[in-house]
């Protein structure tokens, strides 16, 4: 379904990457790895259509996705390194806010979504006064919440507790099972099983 | 005096104390008052150049004075709770702010209304006034200070920094007629103070201002009670005070 | 493609956020009032406060406070959302981003640029500003500030990436606002003198309208640029 | 304990370093200095540019736009650095903070004050500034903009915990400013009218002295709540 | 030599921790873990001075942390969620600067801190284009590089690839056997072996 052709990204006069190309399917799981800096996120926002790429298409079920922006964002969900928080509203009123962008969903999605991710107590705490692993956590949730197809993640394990690591795994898997793509960029190994994992190193 | 500072500022020791005295200053304040203003209105003798108008003075002075000693205690207070980390000290200078934008706002709203008959407009930008405005921003910009904080320890601390800060503005405003007087146009306001008052009309004036001073007293101390229940709500002897009544 | 919420529905979403969190900061709300009211009142400290001289710099005063508010404000229109990487969540939301700057825009201007509005009779009387001018004062106003926000958005959605450029672009805004200045200060002037002020103000109504109708995609444009 | 850098070293750094982030945008650079020009040629725009009133106007003006120039200025002192961590390792070096504070305000003045100062002369001749009062309006501004800076760096590090504390920020400022406002004009107004300002002038000076010395120490204990 | 005593904290109206005592002597490592947001990041900031307490006190060789400031940060170092680093400033420029605040150190110090860490190549790009690893990589120089007798560390691992975090491990030990002290915070294990590593759990 995500295809990308022949991608090539320049940084100042650095030549990040050239060549890339790569393809997620239905049910698959992507896991980029490579060294720091070697440009992991930089792919990942090329693929995401938030940096224009020097060469190279690509393409969300055969459409260029520079062309059909609004279709491709709807089923695309991308989580950063930033957590992308208003600091002054709690993690209820973000992920609400970003939610009613995407879908229509009541307050009580919102609840219920940010207590599978373990804030129950912290929702109405505004978000700067967060811990950095349950900002991590709000980001997750909008992830969960969105109903996107695909999930382009970067070091969603960043901050996490063990139960939090694990949860990730798991809410994975169940998307992988909902016909779900996942692209993933960790350095760590993560916990997903199955034939339908893949990996790619980056230099 | 350390130990009885330090009693003091306990708060169910405090409490205790200022629900004693807050009626008795309570008292005092309505027997002032009503006295001062029988007198001032009734008793004291007719200006010979402003007749009646005048009498406005028994407000507007007294709550212009205030206005300021209001200012003074609050940062001392701020100060006390800075240096000495006293949360009582806090709260009593959170609960001057209000009060001391209220009497802000008669001198004021008295002055302007004098104003009128006196230069014949209601608002002139002269230095006192000015700068009366100005304390009124004072009172107000501590006032949101603390309302922007939700940390209560940090909101303490911040305003108090802030209190203390502003009392350099104090002198400013208090002598503001002389050194504006010395730098421009001369002040309407010396006319005014025709300084040696017929002490028939003082007196009265200086009963205001004790009335006003008592009330002072009395609203503080019952504000700053309410708020030290509020910051130890969920303390034993809150809830043996309040069922003690 | 999945079903996603109207244009509308995001507009008010985006418009009623932003009007949330300015709500939770009383001192951001009143921001650009309180620069407002210190502009007009610094002025007569400054000056010697004779009626007669306040009355005849009263309408520069009124305009140049305005003017300076609502640039000063849009200033820092999407730098925060940018820092805080929500900008880039709205990049990637499916809804038109021209039509979600635009809301962050109006309520910007329902923030800081209405409270300007409605404060004026207040500071106009304080100037001294003759009783016949306020009522045109209000609607050039009112018609103006939302230029001038509109204006400022999208140079501040280009600074924002730009980081180099802030105060070259805040000397190109200056040529296209200063028309917005001169007719609402005419207008103000012909309501001082008893002529009727209309033409100044449907010529500030035209440009509202190409600027509302414009704007927002230069905004996107330049936001997708800064955001590369 | 180690041997740590002295005082005058740590102060040097900090300065140099806030200079280089300044020149490394040239546009922030020219922001207050731009403002400064706007507000004082949007005024002769927005009235009837009559020499005389002008004239009369003149210092209220210069000074009115100086302050709301160091004032708006104030608003970004601490900000960035507060929002990005650098702060916060600040407060931990060895140097003390009052110092290393005092050093990014006199940065910050040199940035912006200065230039308000040396570029006074010019906006004076435009606003037909009488030609003997330029001088003792220079000495008054470069007496009064470190003032101005150091007052608002005081509130802007009280409220730099607060995101977007702008509003409140200028009501905290307005009120302890306001005497150095009364004074610089008064300053100009004098040299204006062939009254010696000496007086006016020894005033400021003095009040930059005790600025300059207490608010250090104000800005230090002010950060240390903010970062708590 | 750092010595905290009965610590309690609020947030809001939150008791974050109540009665913590710690103690970390010359060549000791003290792990610090609990799942997110129990108050670990907090609790380092009371240590460093940042944070009052509502009660307890911190001391330094015997000294109140809250009366010597001066002498406590010129032999402390702090590594925190965020990376403090001025985005417009090269990876350089930053550290000199932080570095001139401590200690007498030349440019070429700097550079070789910078080339150990790995970021010999990145030195002199502006750090708001630097990757979030290597962005982590410079506050861990800074650290390596402050001769500071005790390190505070929140999850120094964040973000790092296998080698950086490797080279974190290593580092920490070097600083152990210099007689340095290390307070760290993180999710996962970290590498350092040795009897004078001790554990403590936050709930
Ligand atoms: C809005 C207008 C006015 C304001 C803000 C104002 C403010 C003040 C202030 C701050 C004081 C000083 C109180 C003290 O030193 O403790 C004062 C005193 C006084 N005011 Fe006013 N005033 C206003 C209008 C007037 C008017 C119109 C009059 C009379 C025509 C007047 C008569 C006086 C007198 C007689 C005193 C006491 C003399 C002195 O202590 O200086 N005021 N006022
Ligand atoms: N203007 C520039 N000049 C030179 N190099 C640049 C410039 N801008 C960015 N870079 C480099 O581009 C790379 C961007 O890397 P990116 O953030 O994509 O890495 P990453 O693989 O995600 O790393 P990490 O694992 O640390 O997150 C960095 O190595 C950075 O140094
Ligand atoms: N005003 C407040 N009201 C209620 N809770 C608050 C408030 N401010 C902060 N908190 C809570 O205080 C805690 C701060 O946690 P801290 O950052 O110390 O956690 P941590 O242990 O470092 O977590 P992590 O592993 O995620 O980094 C959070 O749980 C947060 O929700
Ligand atoms: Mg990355
Ligand atoms: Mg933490």
């Amino acid at each position: 379904m995500l295809e990308a052709r022949d991608l090539e990204l320049w940084r100042g006069d650095r030549r990040l990457f050239k060549g890339i190309s790569l393809a997620v399917h239905e049910s698959e799981l992507l896991h980029i790895t490579g060294p720091n800096g070697c440009g992991k996120t930089s792919l990942l926002r090329v693929l995401c259509g938030l940096t224009l790429p020097e060469t190279g298409t690509v393409t969300w079920k055969g459409r260029q996705v520079a062309r059909s922006r609004t279709d491709y964002h709807s089923e695309m969900c991308y989580v950063g390194h930033r957590e992308s928080l208003k600091a002054d509203l709690s993690a209820f009123e973000n992920l609400g806010f970003d939610l009613g962008l995407r879908r229509e969903a009541g307050p009580e999605v919102v609840r219920s979504v940010l207590e599978e991710v373990g804030l129950a107590r912290a929702a109405d705490v505004p978000s700067r006064s967060l811990s950095a692993g349950q900002k991590r956590r709000v980001s997750i949730a909008r992830c969960l919440a969105s109903k996107a197809r695909l999930w382009v993640l970067d070091e969603p394990y960043t901050n996490l507790d063990v139960a939090g690591r694990e949860f990730v795994d798991e809410m994975m898997t169940r998307h992988l099972q909902n016909k779900g793509l996942v692209l993933l960029v960790a350095h760590q190994s993560h916990g997903v099983a199955g034939q339908t994992v893949r990996q790619m190193e980056m230099a | 005096m350390w130990t009885w500072i330090h009693k003091l500022g306990s708060p169910p020791h405090f409490y205790r104390i200022a629900t004693r005295l807050t009626p008795w200053f309570g008292w005092a304040a309505l027997l002032l008052i009503v006295a001062g203003i029988y007198g001032g209105l009734y008793v004291a003798p007719t200006d010979y150049q402003q007749l009646d108008g005048f009498r406005i003075i028994y407000v507007h002075v007294p709550s212009a004075s205030l206005s300021l000693f209001i200012y003074v205690n609050m940062a001392l207070a701020a100060a006390v709770g800075l240096v000495w980390r006293i949360k009582l000290a806090h709260a009593i200078a959170a609960a001057c702010a209000p009060i001391g934008a209220s009497f802000t706002f008669l001198a004021l709203a008295t002055g302007s209304i004098w104003a009128k008959p006196m230069w014949g407009t209601w608002w002139v930008w002269d230095a006192r006034l000015t700068s009366e405005l100005v304390l009124l921003f004072l009172y107000f910009g501590y006032m949101a200070l603390r309302a922007a904080i939700d940390d209560e320890n940090r909101a303490d601390r911040a305003s108090a920094l802030l209190a203390i800060i502003g009392v350099i503005n104090v002198p400013i405003i208090k002598y503001s007629v002389d050194w504006w007087n010395t730098l421009h146009q001369p002040a309407t306001l010396s006319k005014l103070g025709k300084p040696s008052m017929d002490p028939d009309m003082l007196i009265w004036l200086l009963m205001m201002l004790a009335g006003f001073m008592c009330f002072f007293a009395a609203v503080v101390l019952t504000r700053a009670r309410a708020e030290v229940l509020l910051r130890a709500r969920d303390q034993r002897w809150v809830r043996q005070a309040l069922e003690g009544r | 493609m999945m079903d996603i919420p109207g244009l509308g529905t995001a507009f008010v979403l985006q418009v009623k956020r932003d009007l949330q969190l300015a709500f939770r900061h009383v001192g951001q709300l009143a921001n650009p009032l309180m620069f407002f009211i210190m502009v007009t009142t610094l002025f007569p400290l400054a000056l010697n406060p004779m009626p007669r001289l306040l009355e005849a710099i009263a309408p520069g005063v009124l305009w140049v406070a305005a003017l300076l508010a609502s640039l000063l404000a849009a200033e820092g229109l999407f730098r925060q959302d940018v820092d805080d990487g929500t900008m880039e969540q709205l990049a990637l939301s499916p809804q038109p981003l021209a039509l979600m700057l635009l809301a962050k825009t109006i309520a910007h201007w329902l923030i800081t640029g209405l409270p300007l509005v409605i404060m004026s009779p207040v500071v106009g009387y304080a100037l001294f500003l003759p009783r016949d001018a306020v009522p045109t004062t209000m609607i050039a106003l009112a018609l103006a500030t939302p230029i001038l926000n509109l204006v400022g958005g999208s140079m501040a959605a280009l600074t924002v990436g730009l980081r180099r450029g802030g105060g070259l672009l805040s000397l190109l805004i200056l040529p296209i606002v200063m028309p917005v200045l001169i007719f609402g200060a005419r207008a103000t002037d012909m309501a001082m003198t008893g002529v009727d002020p209309a033409g100044a103000l449907y010529l500030l109504a035209a440009l509202l309208l190409l600027a509302v109708s414009l704007t927002p995609f230069a905004m996107a444009a330049a936001m997708r640029i800064s955001l590369d």
